[in-house]
């Protein structure tokens, strides 16, 4: 039926525009009612009281980085996982070991980055 | 009396180590624990204070206070010496020309005496030489006069 | 700007809360607003001496500032009030002049205790402000040394009725310039 | 060549971790500290140099603001080198009701820092069960002194008040039992907790030598093994009487530190238990003396062992109402020079445990 | 036109949960604490939520000069608009879904974790060191925790052959409530959740006694509320996720119990585990960041995976 | 393994149910011990003017004038002109109280004094006087 399907999307749609619409109204609102009255130390960067030293926007470290990159790799990799589970029932003992195996293969992976010390938070 | 015995034998081995003149003035002061209160020849505190922590029969290893005291005429420092070990103390104290105040610092010796000599800096302008980062501590870097000398005049520029 | 302040205060103060009693749907807006802002004024975390451990009890079990709806938070932009819970140094009053500049609007400020009201104990030292009104607008001043949470909370009851006050004359209201 | 850059940071004045107006200039990579330099001064208020132009019992009320979470031991320390100085004789029950007091303050002071510590920790809930037990102490304190934190409570020769006559020695009786159901309750609550111990094992370490050398006192040296308490290297008061140890542990790290002070509540409340018992029911409190105190000219350097440690007070007079000079070994003020040390190679969670287990109190570290 | 109406209804509910649920959360703290909690803004101090959500709309926001304006305006409703907008997927009773999708678990594990790019996005906007650690922690201990959660949640998609949560919540009623088979995969799914989530001891992010407040640090006025708002509602929605997964969603737990609406049982299931980490917040510290790190991908990671190996083989063998 | 997180969790639900210990202030006034030092009370007739008092404050935020005794009989002895404490500063540390030889000046417990106006801090002879709650049963031990 494509058109409960298109409908149930259109639902979606909805919630997004007011998931997006509703602090927007509510910004609008606030405008209203808050006192607007910036100079230039109100809106200087606070830093536990102090004056900072130096912007914040750095070259920050790499290791942050590093989780991204192992986190795209298991996320990716989590997702060929969702269609095997689905389609589980159907396609049956052989593809369970195919997923075994790529599942190992993963771990492995995994392990791999242990011992390269990737984990370790520093 | 134990306290004079332990004063008279630590006067002695001082001036044996560093010649007759390091010691000025030695007394006992009861209401110290009876620890020797020692006049100390200025220039050559950080020698006794090495000598004092190392010796094995002193080991007096832990720095208990540090200050400064204001007099019309000199200024002085005051030291606290005390040993985990052996369980006895020693006082010692120098005195520093009031115009011209220099004391060798201690903080090779005992770190413990960092922020104490910085806080002495501080508080009577007295410099330790060789102090690695002597700046004041409790106030703010810009301000005029030290302020724990007796003839301080507050300079006061308003908030 | 002199006026008998007290008088004046807890006359409104008391025509608001029974207005809201009755029923909230008829107060005006600006009632609701102030109603609103006073149960709610979240103090600054920021505790300087002594008196920063009282304000902590206030906050402890016993005496629950929870109770008022008042709860701190840490960054200056999400607070309403600071209390300026101890002695003000002079090597501290730009810092805290900075943090005061950093709250939003509008704000409000508790001088807690004798220090930081006129120096207190330490008010001939050579490194104290005498005053914290010298540096920021102080609304309610709590003497004692330190005060006691209790005196802290009634030092926020009037600065609840201040604050309606305020929103009633739609100004603010110093009583030393400000 | 990937290059990553290094951010200065301000802790403090005002963050939530560094209790008080203490500052802390922190490099760090990452999260990973470099370099951290502290910054004190903020609460400077210039004690020692106002003490100048005070009577000596003009000076207690300042003692009392000092070390702000323990007034009654800080009270304690000038009267001591006052009555050193002058070598009183004090009244016996005056020696107990202070004795009482003081080991009661040194358990209300430890229970600021275990609430606060764990709320470093990131626990919001034992701070409150902290305070709820400290409150108790808190109001036996006002019921005999009249104050809540600053008590001045102490005198040269003797204490300002006698018990008040409804059964306060009962209460207070009747709290140390009931208190220390309160800290088994701690120690389900917090000392079993898997986060708290994976938190504090192991991590700000330091060993003896160094300990001794950066002239650590109180819990931040016996975390190393030695077994220094001024109240049994110097004894003073009349601690000889009571039955008490001096907790001692030798890993240097957070953990220990953390189970020494847990522990020395213990063993306050069973000073104050004893002192309860062997409360003597009548007597003067006060010695018999001038109503202007004028200790002989003389010097005078003497310690008590506050919660924080060491707190030494040297007394220089000359015979007249005032002290020439007075200054106070802050125990604090020493404990921290040692935090810069142990912080490089941490990250910020370890900041904030370590600050908080070398248990500073501003007024006592800027003076 | 039926359902725009029951949307703005349900949205009303929603904006109405979120000062509940923090009256709630002040007033369970409280008791737990030992103390009685906000009582004084209208009976029981019911309108305490209410008196903070007016005032803080009438506080001044104030942007900083140094800050990336633009993204700094937009970051809170990044924060917030994914946290709403997956209610659009979960099932409140039998016939109440508002978009019943196929792929209905995707697309709310795929929506909310949009929410994390709002947490990065302000605290690098706000150029404050503290924001700025904050948002970093955000990203590594988000993604950290994206795995096992989408890990253990397969062992229930495998359990139910669909990713339709109305299909997952019928597969419940033909067997037993999968929190019982998958019991390991429940204790890594709600362990995940609650990072996800930033709730104690995984509070990273907005670390107080650390870094100040997170994040948030520069934000003032509303749309510092519009963060908060998107915690509570994201509380409930994942509170919504664990019921209709684990615990048989509008399912009651006894046929015989059945005279009672499902929305009743699915509500009073989502608000217990919405409520769970106010419980968890009043008893633990906070974790360390490495610890954190470790535990993410040295036990929940592996565990998970071989959650779901067993359940695979229990399902093909059993 | 995670016995110490179980047994945390059960603390904090049985501290739910248990009675709460937060006191009722401000709806009820707040019982004090009697000790507590709040704000002074004077009583102008006791004070002999002795000026003790001001000798002994740290912070010196007492001021008091005295004047010749109006009852010509008792010549030689002095009565309040005017008496100050800028409670601004005043630190309660009760050493006033305690030298008073007439306990003309004692506390009372008296703490909700809180004001818009640093002016309002200072308190004469007049309001030391009216102020007569809570007054200090025992002043001298």
């Amino acid at each position: 039926m494509p058109s409960l399907y298109w409908y149930n999307y259109l639902v979606v749609v909805l919630f997004i525009a007011l998931g997006i619409g509703l602090p927007i109204v509510a910004f609008a609102l606030s405008r209203l009612l808050r006192p607007k009255h910036a100079y230039a130390e109100k809106t200087t960067t606070y830093e536990s009281g102090a004056e900072p030293i130096g912007t914040s926007w750095v070259r920050f470290k790499v290791k942050y980085y590093l989780y991204a990159l192992l986190f795209l790799v298991f996320d990716v990799e989590t997702l060929f996982l969702y269609p095997w589970a689905v389609a589980f029932d159907r396609v049956g003992t052989f593809a369970l070991l195919e997923m075994v195996i790529f599942l190992a293969i993963l771990a492995f992976g995994l392990f791999y980055a242990w011992r390269k010390d990737v984990l370790e938070w520093k | 009396m134990a306290d004079e015995q332990f004063m008279t034998r630590l006067v002695a081995a001082l001036r044996q180590a560093f010649g007759e003149t390091v010691v000025l003035e030695a007394q006992v002061n009861p209401s110290m624990y009876g620890a020797p209160l020692l006049y100390v020849q200025t220039e050559r505190i950080a020698d006794v204070a090495r000598y004092l922590r190392d010796e094995p029969s002193l080991r007096l290893d832990f720095l208990n206070d540090l200050h400064g005291i204001d007099f019309p005429d000199r200024m002085e420092v005051f030291y606290f010496l005390q040993s985990h070990q052996h369980g006895h103390f020693v006082a010692l104290k120098v005195r520093v020309d009031r115009e011209n105040p220099h004391v060798p610092t201690i903080t090779g010796i005992y770190p413990a005496a960092d922020w104490q000599e910085r806080e002495t800096y501080d508080h009577f302008g007295i410099i330790f030489d060789g102090h690695p980062n002597l700046r004041r501590i409790l106030l703010p870097d810009d301000w005029v006069g030290h302020p724990l000398r007796k003839d301080y005049v507050p300079h006061d520029e308003g908030v | 700007m002199e006026m008998n302040l007290d008088l004046g205060l807890e006359a409104v103060d008391r025509i608001t809360e029974e207005q809201l009693k009755k029923n909230v749907l008829f107060t005006t807006l600006e009632d609701v607003l102030a109603w609103a802002r006073s149960n709610s004024t979240w103090p600054l975390t920021f505790g300087l001496a002594c008196c920063a451990i009282e304000m902590m009890a206030t906050s402890g079990s016993h005496f629950d500032a929870d109770r008022f709806g008042i709860f701190f938070r840490n960054s200056p932009r999400q607070a309403d009030v600071m209390i300026v819970s101890g002695t003000v140094t002079k090597k501290m009053a730009p810092l805290l002049r900075r943090l005061y500049d950093q709250m939003a609007e509008p704000r409000w400020v508790i001088a807690m205790g004798s220090c930081a009201t006129a120096g207190g104990p330490y008010v001939r030292s050579y490194s104290v402000v005498k005053g914290v009104d010298q540096i920021v607008p102080v609304d309610v001043y709590i003497p004692g040394c330190p005060p006691s949470p209790v005196a802290l909370i009634y030092g926020f009851q009037k600065l609840r009725a201040k604050i309606r006050y305020e929103a009633r004359a739609r100004k603010r209201v110093m009583a030393h310039g400000g | 060549m990937i290059r990553t850059e290094e951010l200065v940071l301000n802790v403090g004045p005002q963050h939530p971790s560094t209790h008080g107006v203490f500052r802390l200039l922190v490099k760090i990579d990452g999260e990973t500290i470099v370099e951290a330099t502290p910054i004190i001064g903020y609460l400077h208020r210039g004690t020692e140099k106002l003490a100048e132009d005070l009577t000596y019992t003009q000076i207690i009320p300042y003692t009392d603001r000092m070390d702000y979470l323990s007034a009654m031991i800080g009270n304690y320390s000038l009267v001591h080198a006052v009555e050193t100085l002058m070598g009183l004789e004090i009244p016996e029950r005056a020696e107990y009701l202070r004795v009482i007091v003081m080991e009661l303050n040194r358990i209300a002071s430890h229970l600021v820092w275990f609430g606060t510590y764990l709320l470093d920790l990131g626990a919001l809930t034992p701070f409150l069960y902290a305070f709820r037990e400290r409150e108790k102490i808190l109001q036996l304190f006002a019921e005999i002194s009249g104050a809540r934190l600053t008590y001045s409570y102490m005198r040269v020769g003797g204490v300002k008040w006698d018990v008040p006559d409804d059964g306060w020695i009962g209460r207070v009786e009747r709290f140390v039992d009931e208190f220390q159901r309160a800290l088994e309750e701690f120690h389900t609550f917090v000392t079993g907790n898997e986060i708290v111990q994976a938190r504090l094992k192991g991590v700000g370490r330091y060993d003896r030598e160094t300990a001794v050398a950066y002239g650590l006192t109180g819990v931040n040296l016996r975390s190393t093994g030695v077994p220094y308490d001024v109240r049994k290297a110097k004894p003073y008061s009349i601690y000889d009487r009571f039955d008490f140890e001096v907790p001692v542990r030798t890993e240097g790290d957070l953990w220990a530190r953390y189970l020494l002070r847990m522990e020395e509540m213990e063993q306050s409340r069973r000073i104050v238990k004893q002192a309860v018992k062997q409360f003597p029911s009548g007597g003067e409190i006060m010695a018999r003396l001038p109503k202007l105190i004028r200790p002989p000219a003389g010097e005078v350097y003497v310690s008590v062992e506050m919660p924080r440690g060491e707190q030494g007070v040297y007394v220089y007079s000359e015979g007249k109402p005032h002290p020439y000079r007075l200054h106070f070994r802050r125990a604090s003020f020493i404990n921290l020079q040692i935090l810069p040390k142990l912080l490089v190679g941490e990250n910020i969670a370890n900041m904030v445990a370590i600050l908080g287990s070398i248990d500073i109190v501003l007024g006592e570290v800027d003076a | 036109m039926k359902v725009i109406l029951e949307v703005i209804i349900f949205t009303i509910l929603v904006l109405g949960y979120a000062p509940f649920a923090i009256y709630v959360h002040r007033k369970l703290l409280g008791w737990m604490q030992g103390r009685v909690g906000p009582n004084r803004a209208g009976p029981y101090g019911l309108l305490q939520t209410i008196a903070d959500t007016l005032k803080v709309l009438q506080k001044e926001e104030i942007i900083p000069a140094n800050a990336d304006t633009a993204l700094f305006r937009i970051a809170p409703i990044i924060a917030f608009a994914p946290a709403f907008i997956v209610f659009a997927v979960i099932p409140f009773a039998p016939s109440l879904t508002f978009a019943d999708l196929g792929v209905g678990l995707l697309f709310y594990v795929a929506v909310a974790s949009i929410s994390t790019i709002g947490v990065i996005a302000g605290g690098y906007a706000s150029n404050n060191k503290w924001s700025l650690i904050g948002a970093m922690r955000a990203a590594a201990q988000m993604i950290s925790y994206e795995i096992p959660l989408v890990l253990a949640a397969l062992g229930v998609v495998l359990l139910a052959g669909s990713l339709n949560l109305n299909t997952i919540v019928e597969a419940q009623s033909r067997s037993v409530w999968f929190v019982i088979p998958q019991i390991l995969g429940f204790v890594i799914f709600l362990i995940a959740a609650i990072a996800e989530l930033n709730r104690t001891p995984f509070d990273l992010t907005e670390a107080e006694s650390e870094l100040v407040a997170g994040y948030q640090t520069e934000y003032s006025g509303v749309r510092f509320a519009f963060f908060m708002l998107a915690e509570y509602v994201y509380l409930l929605a994942m509170g919504g996720l664990i019921a209709t997964l684990y615990f048989g969603g509008w399912l009651p737990p006894h046929p015989a119990l059945a005279f009672i609406p499902g929305i009743v049982w699915f509500l009073l299931k989502a608000l217990i585990f919405a409520f769970l980490p106010f419980w968890l917040q009043a008893t633990f510290p906070r974790a360390r960041v490495d610890q954190l790190m470790t535990f993410a991908w040295k036990w929940l990671i592996p565990l998970a995976m071989v959650n779901l190996v067993l359940t695979a083989m229990a399902k093909a063998w059993i | 393994m995670a016995t110490g997180l179980l047994k945390g969790l059960g603390v904090t639900f049985k501290e739910m149910l248990k009675p709460k210990v937060t006191t009722k202030y401000p709806d009820e006034p707040y019982p004090f011990p009697n000790r507590l030092r709040g704000i002074q009370k004077l009583y102008v007739d006791k004070c002999i003017v002795c000026n003790q008092c001001v000798n002994i404050c740290p912070t010196q935020c007492i001021t008091l004038k005295g004047k010749p005794h109006p009852d010509p009989e008792k010549k030689g002895r002095k009565v309040l002109e005017s008496f100050e404490i800028n409670f601004e500063i005043c630190i309660l540390c009760d050493l006033c109280t305690e030298v008073c030889p007439t306990e003309a000046i004692v506390m009372t417990s008296n703490v909700e004094l809180a004001a818009y106006s640093r002016d309002e801090l200072y308190k004469d002879m007049q309001w030391l006087d009216e102020n007569d709650t809570n007054v200090r049963e025992v002043n001298h031990p």
